[in-house]
């Protein structure tokens, strides 16, 4: 949400070649200055802790939106070329391709880093355990830093790409939690399971608005959130948890 | 621990809400306060602590299901529109009495509780919530889209107040006299939950289900049994929200309110009677002073920024005291009332003996 | 010279696999009714496991699990439990926030009658009630010695005397027959005399069968009935704790050389 | 002695600033020596290594008074990352793997310090003190036995090229053989790296045997030093850690029992 309505400041203001820069630079900013305020003194709390924290950041932000854009929608500039391509049966927009470009260079980046460098190493350890990491020296301060700059940094280049369809406003947050069942559904852990949960919670959720109606569409997500918790609750990609006794 | 020189005789005793005579009277000074409040403090006032009244309610049924039981729940505010919505139709539509009203919706609420606890036969924890997150945006969709002509739509029912002969739930005064009393007794029966058999079997089901199971709890079940419990709570909260309203609207069970509740009982202390209590005084306080103070805020900025103050600094507050809460005093405010006691009990000693 | 009544618990067969991993390969097992049955092996021969069957937590692939004569294999444990089975565990599973008191009130759990409703009253019944289990309760903290400690939060207190909490817990249970995994690990030489103790006690006085995983040869060859040896997933010795010291593949597989302290 | 590689002066320590753990404990380990901590729990033990490693502070625990020194360096204000980094390891208890990470993985996340241009060799070197974990190194670790992780959680501690190692019960619920096997290596990683060890141990015997010098802990103070040999022969030692009677006899457990009941009914 943060991400659309700064990119339409700058978008606004600079133009395409300045605004996606500074608009990362920003999100590094905020990623950091989260972390650091707010995030670090919960090392070794458990997750729920966490969880709430970040809604409270959520609705920290929120407020602050409030204040300075109110509840209107603000009209996002078109900031790449307008085309559409026939693609099989349908028509796609080059909006579209570049979305989806983006979206799998991220991936890709992503799964990359995971597995192959130190860094993504030292992310899944502290993930596992803030105290064993500290105890082999990996600084979980500067881990958690990185983390919440990589997902300020990747949220607001989704948003240069997603503000062009809906438009910036302030409701926008509650978008993130339609990111939830396409996450859970793939597997917490897993990047190839986040990409498969998107497309499949978005296609399908455009097929039931299609045939059901919009209502049921729009809570078409959640039903298979639901579903897939019941019958296989850590995703289609996801580890299941250890459990010795 | 507790303070020297209080024995106790027998294991009734050791188990009792009261032991000392100075609790008691500390609770028989608060009862006369409550019961003369009502008709003592101005209009506004009066509607604030109503507010309080309801809050608490709902924010006891939370407690029990995330404190007790640690089931996160982030769909809390929808088990309550689930409860209000089914009075709300079972009076306006069916023509039922309130008080009938009041039963059957809090079983509806605890009703959709157990189904949408159904994956707790599954998974736990974080999914466990997310799957609460699913119930508050289904069922607010329901709230909108389904059967408008039943269900009401968007602009909602409006529902008559109730009343005992000539005395009317119209006016804050008087229903503070139905608020007032139903918040305690729920007070009451959520501590004796807590105390019994089954609050046990909560905390076991938090804090170790692996033990649990091998002392014969049944996790699934008392996960369920939770969810039931509370989401009556919630049900109930619904019903009294309805008589507070004098209507139901799908916008008044949004999920900030899920969340705000969820804060609440953090700030208060999670898997304590008194933490919901505290929580929902402290932040609904909270709340008033900024919607007072925002207009003179608001004074310095223009007058399109100066319009949306309210509302934008009642979010960044109640975030705000979250997140201090978190960092500072995750355990919430009745533990920081613990400690000032054992503080107090080893004075002048710094630690406690061992 | 063993009649049959006295099994209490037999394993028939049972086979349990991970994957490839073969946990467990067709152990068969007699639990003799008052008896102190240790299981020793080595790190990942399946001890553990074995218990996580005879109390639910995995199903065995093949073979059943009888308790009393009664096939319990495809039980969920706290059915098992109610039965009369409990246990306590390799790496503590108690209730840290709690105090003593309320960690083996917690054991009273099958035992307690009040439901929903008179809980939510908490008048009468639910209240005699809850005094009559103090009663127990108060016996077993005696009785382990915990009485110094009975208020203070289980997770602030230092190991040895969890273990304790655990057993006590375990024994609020009333069972049939007690499953100890590594009673006494990570305890110093004086605990393990006061936990060795506690453990006799409890089958002397109170004629509670026990079972029990430990890898502390001193505790075991002393207060042992009959010794169980696992390795790789079967049982490779079986007898009184003289004839297991002295078994060649025992000392091969599990106790190395003897050294003599 | 000479040659102190690590010294804890005077601590005491406070969780949540109202519990005193530590009063006043003292300490040195000179380098490349093994020291041993023995204690019954609760004494005190793991806190004091958490106090060294840092580890503490996750912990809502704090040093008070008194000063840890590593080379003249004060330990006890840094973090634990950066004490990590000066080459204390700490070896948590309970063997505390990287449960969803391979073997392997949890093997090079603790290159994390000494970095990966040695990967490969430092890798070897661990397969060579433990070859099982060789065979298991794609083994996702939280499905290894017991006896493995704690030689996974070891290896792990000699990736980072420590120069002590803080071992907390490394015996902790292993069988016999398997803790033959741990010492061993502790022995080899001493001698042939020269790397310190402090290691607080239930298994008297075998510390005592592996150590040249121990201290003895009791409700968070040192109560007795010294030498091995002469800890072996301290009379409370044997009784009440080594497990001898007062004839110099081996108590059977069975005995114990008996004397310690008789000794209730006259309490």
């Amino acid at each position: 949400m943060m991400g659309v309505l700064l990119s339409v400041i700058f978008l606004n203001n600079f133009g395409v070649r300045i605004a996606i820069p500074l608009a990362i630079g920003c999100a590094f900013g905020i990623g950091w200055v989260l972390e650091r305020g707010i995030l670090r003194p919960l090392i070794g709390q458990p997750i729920i802790s966490a969880l709430l924290m970040t809604l409270a950041v959520a609705y920290l932000l929120d407020g602050v939106a409030t204040i300075f854009w109110g509840t209107k929608i603000v009209p996002y500039p078109q900031w790449y070329p307008e085309q559409s391509f026939p693609f099989m049966a349908i028509r796609v927009s080059s909006g579209m391709v570049w979305t989806i470009l983006a979206a799998t260079g991220i991936f890709v980046a992503l799964a990359f880093f995971y597995r192959r460098s130190m860094m993504g190493k030292a992310m899944r350890a502290t993930a596992e355990s803030h105290q064993v990491s500290q105890s082999l020296g990996i600084k979980v301060t500067r881990v958690f830093s990185l983390c919440w700059i990589m997902a300020a940094v990747i949220a607001f280049i989704m948003a240069f790409f997603f503000g062009v369809h809906v438009g910036a406003f302030r409701y926008l947050s509650e978008w993130g939690f339609r990111a939830i069942p396409a996450v859970l559904i793939g597997g917490l852990d897993s990047i190839l399971g986040a990409l498969v949960g998107g497309l499949l919670v978005g296609v399908l959720e455009v097929i039931a608005t299609a045939y059901l109606g919009a209502y049921v569409g729009s809570m078409f997500p959640f039903i298979i959130l639901l579903i897939v918790i019941i019958v296989r609750p850590h995703g289609f990609f996801g580890q299941a948890e250890i459990v010795r006794v | 621990m507790r303070p020297s020189g209080i024995m106790d005789v027998n294991y009734r005793q050791s188990a009792a809400m009261l032991r000392t005579r100075s609790q008691w009277l500390a609770v028989g000074i608060l009862l006369a306060f409550l019961a003369v409040a009502g008709r003592v403090f101005p209009s506004e006032i009066v509607d604030v602590m109503n507010m309080m009244f309801i809050l608490i309610v709902a924010a006891h049924g939370l407690n029990i299901l995330t404190g007790y039981c640690g089931q996160v729940s982030v769909g809390h505010a929808a088990f309550k529109g689930v409860g209000a919505y089914s009075a709300a139709m079972l009076i306006v539509r069916l023509g039922w009495n309130h008080w009938v009203a009041l039963p059957v919706a809090a079983l509806a609420a605890g009703g959709a509780g157990v189904l949408f606890g159904l994956p707790a036969f599954r998974v736990g924890g974080f999914y466990l919530a997310m799957s609460t997150l699913a119930a508050q945006f289904i069922l607010t969709t329901v709230f909108i889209f389904a059967m408008p002509g039943i269900v009401g739509g968007i602009s909602g029912i409006t529902v008559p107040f109730p009343a005992i002969g000539d005395f009317s739930f119209r006016i804050p005064e008087n229903q503070y006299y139905l608020f007032m009393p139903m918040c305690v007794v729920m007070t009451i029966v959520a501590r004796n939950i807590a105390r019994s058999r089954m609050g046990r079997a909560f905390v076991a089901v938090r804090d170790n289900e692996v033990a649990a199971e091998i002392m014969g709890v049944n996790p699934f079940g008392y996960k369920l049994r939770a969810f039931f419990i509370g989401c009556l709570f919630a049900g109930v909260a619904g019903w009294m929200r309805v008589v507070y309203d004098g209507c139901v609207r799908p916008d008044i069970y949004p999920l900030m309110a899920s969340i705000w509740l969820l804060g609440t009982i953090i700030i208060g202390g999670m898997g304590t009677t008194i933490g919901p209590i505290l929580g929902v005084i402290l932040v609904r306080a909270l709340n008033e002073m900024v919607l007072m103070l925002s207009p003179l805020i608001g004074g310095f900025f223009p007058i399109e920024i100066a319009i949306r103050m309210g509302a934008g600094l009642g979010l960044i507050a109640f975030a705000v005291v979250v997140i201090v809460f978190l960092i500072f005093q995750p355990r919430g405010l009745a533990h920081l009332w613990e400690v000032l006691g054992a503080r107090m009990r080893h004075w002048p000693f710094r630690y406690e003996p061992r | 010279m063993v009649t049959e009544d006295e099994v209490q618990l037999r394993t028939d067969n049972v086979c349990l696999s991970f994957g490839a991993v073969k946990a467990l390969d067709g152990i068969s097992l007699d639990v003799k009714l008052h008896q102190l049955l240790a299981v020793i092996g080595p790190n990942g021969a399946g001890k553990t496991c074995l218990f996580n069957v005879i109390n639910g937590f995995y199903r065995p692939q093949e073979g059943e699990v009888y308790f009393e004569g009664r096939k319990i294999t495809q039980l969920p444990p706290y059915k098992i439990a109610e039965l009369g089975i409990s246990r306590t565990f390799q790496a503590i599973q108690l209730y840290a926030g709690l105090s003593v008191v309320d960690n083996i009130m917690a054991g009273r759990h099958i035992h307690l009658k009040s439901g929903m409703v008179s809980g939510a009253i908490y008048f009468g019944r639910a209240q005699r009630e809850e005094a009559e289990h103090r009663k127990e309760v108060e016996w077993l903290i005696d009785f382990l010695e915990l009485t110094s400690v009975r208020d203070r939060i289980v997770g602030s207190l230092p190991y040895g005397l969890q273990k304790r909490v655990d057993l006590g817990r375990a024994l609020a249970l009333e069972p049939k027959l007690l499953l100890l995994d590594e009673p006494m690990a990570g305890m110093s030489r004086d605990e393990k005399e006061a936990m060795a103790r506690f453990i006799l006690d409890v089958v002397e006085m109170r004629g509670i069968t026990v079972t029990l995983v430990e890898h502390d040869m001193g505790v075991v060859m002393d207060i042992a009935d009959r010794v169980v040896v696992f390795d790789y997933g079967h049982k490779i010795a079986d007898g009184l704790p003289e004839e297991i010291r002295n078994n060649e593949q025992v000392i091969k597989a599990y106790l190395g050389k003897p050294k003599e302290a | 002695m000479s040659n102190i590689l690590l010294s804890v002066n005077n601590i005491e320590v406070a969780y949540h600033g109202v519990v005193l753990v530590l009063r006043g404990v003292s300490l040195e380990v000179p380098g490349g020596k093994i020291i041993c901590l023995l204690g019954a729990n609760g004494a005190g033990k793991t806190t004091t290594l958490k106090a060294i490693s840092g580890l503490l502070h996750t912990e809502a625990g704090k040093v008070i008074h008194g000063d840890i020194r590593f080379d003249g360096q004060r330990l006890d204000k840094l973090g634990p990352e950066a004490i990590a980094t000066l080459g204390i390891i700490q070896v948590l208890e309970g063997r505390r793997v990287l449960e969803h990470l391979t073997v392997e993985e949890n093997l090079e996340v603790a290159s994390y310090i000494y970095g990966r241009v040695h990967l490969q060799r430092d890798l070897d070197r661990v397969y060579d003190y433990f070859p099982r974990l060789k065979d298991l190194r794609h083994q996702v670790s939280g499905y290894i036995s017991g006896g493995e992780q704690q030689m996974l959680v070891a290896g792990r501690a000699f990736m980072a090229h420590p120069k002590v190692v803080l071992m907390d019960e490394p015996s902790l619920g292993l069988a016999p053989l398997m803790v033959e096997e741990i010492f061993e290596v502790i022995r080899r990683v001493n001698s042939e790296e020269g790397t310190s060890f402090l290691l607080v141990e239930q298994n008297a015997m075998a510390a005592l045997d592996l150590a040249e010098y121990g201290y003895v802990m009791e409700t968070g103070r040192i109560v007795l030093d010294g030498p091995v040999q002469q800890l072996k022969g301290n009379e409370d030692v044997k009784e009440f850690y080594l497990g001898f009677g007062a004839l110099g006899q081996r108590k059977s457990y069975r005995e114990v029992k008996h004397y310690k009941r008789r000794k209730r009914w006259l309490g």
